[in-house]
């Protein structure tokens, strides 16, 4: 299983903080962004796009990273801390 | 949330005190000379707009990560003795500390530089994000440089 | 000695409390967003040589008014909201506080720049001295930039 | 009258913290560096040699500053504040 966060301004898109996909041993992002795409399409049209960063296990990928059966990935907006 | 000695670097609820965060990185070295601090604080007006509350949410154990991998790089890059990091999460009044960054020099140069690039670097890789409540609602806020 | 409300800058002999100073700013407006901070402390070691204690003499009324000077002159020039100096004199243990500056700005980065370029406009025009005590004997520092 | 004060080496050189001059209505640096070098002659020498900078009512001058009757005059070696 492949667990999936949504944060801010996602999180409130989606309606709740995660979800989980059976992908298999191994998938692509754009794989993922159409499972995401099939409850919230929106959500899955943003990942597709490369609208949003993606982080897999707590470090930013780019749009040719394979996700693992076991990974924590997390759909991130625009940050804004520091003040 | 890590509250050991050990870590540099912390995300917590609660405000913190600057002089203790200072006393605690002087232990480190007593060759400590230049001791740079950034304190962001919450700022009542935004584009115009007046702010009445502000609410930061990160996402765990990645926010850590990131703090912690900003204050080892800027040891390592910028040749300080040391440098700690925190951040507060959750609702956060008009005035109040949110972000506090302490690096630790020999001088102040080199303080001075990791510093600036500690709180740069924070905003552009920490996943931490600001709500902020106006009078015309709540809004989440685009990241600033 | 100075050390009423209105005066920003102040040279006492006695410790000051980064946390006081910085709330003390903060008074000034609620549109402070970010504040940096420089604060110089006794190191143990100056080019090679092990200090025992520092013990800094200043010429009343100039150094006041020069650190008045670049309060107001930080504020003018950087756009920031505010800025307040310490100096401390008198005879000052290893890892102890000597100098404290306080920029508070809407932004960081005007702070940043305000900050650094007082500490360096304070030891190019502020009529302070330092001695050092090390195991040589007494010896009265040359500036550094 | 004009006060001169000493600070730091230059206050451990004279062993005094400050001397007075009666140089009439105005004078010259120079005029003052010999006064001040009848006494303290290595002081009278850094003073006319521009080796140390000299401050009139809490502002460093120029070599060509006149000073007057009344001013508080300072020798002042290298600062060394600010940490």
């Amino acid at each position: 299983m492949i667990t999936v966060k949504y944060f801010a301004q996602l999180r409130q898109m989606a309606g709740r903080e995660e979800d989980q996909f059976d992908l298999g041993a191994q998938a692509t992002l754009d794989q993922l962004s159409d499972a995401i795409g099939l409850n919230l399409p929106k959500i899955g049209e943003l990942v597709r796009d490369k609208k949003i960063m993606v982080s897999v296990n707590y470090d930013v990928v780019s749009a040719d990273h394979i996700i693992k059966d076991g990974d924590e990935v997390a759909l991130l907006p625009p940050f804004s801390g520091g003040a | 949330m890590s509250t050991t000695t050990e870590t540099k670097a912390r995300i917590q609820r609660e405000d913190f005190s600057v002089t203790d965060e200072i006393e605690a990185i002087k232990k480190s070295s007593k060759n400590i000379g230049g001791i740079v601090i950034f304190l962001g604080t919450g700022r009542e007006l935004n584009k115009g707009e007046n702010i009445s509350e502000l609410n930061f949410e990160h996402y765990p154990k990645m926010a850590e990560k990131k703090l912690d991998e900003i204050c080892t790089k800027a040891i390592e890059d910028y040749k300080i003795i040391d440098m700690s990091i925190i951040h507060r999460i959750g609702p956060i009044d008009i005035g109040e500390n949110i972000v506090l960054i302490v690096a630790a020099g020999e001088h102040r140069k080199e303080a001075f530089e990791a510093c600036e690039w500690a709180i740069a670097e924070l905003k552009r890789t920490t996943p931490i994000w600001k709500r902020e409540t106006t009078t015309k609602g709540e809004v989440w806020v685009q990241a600033t440089p």
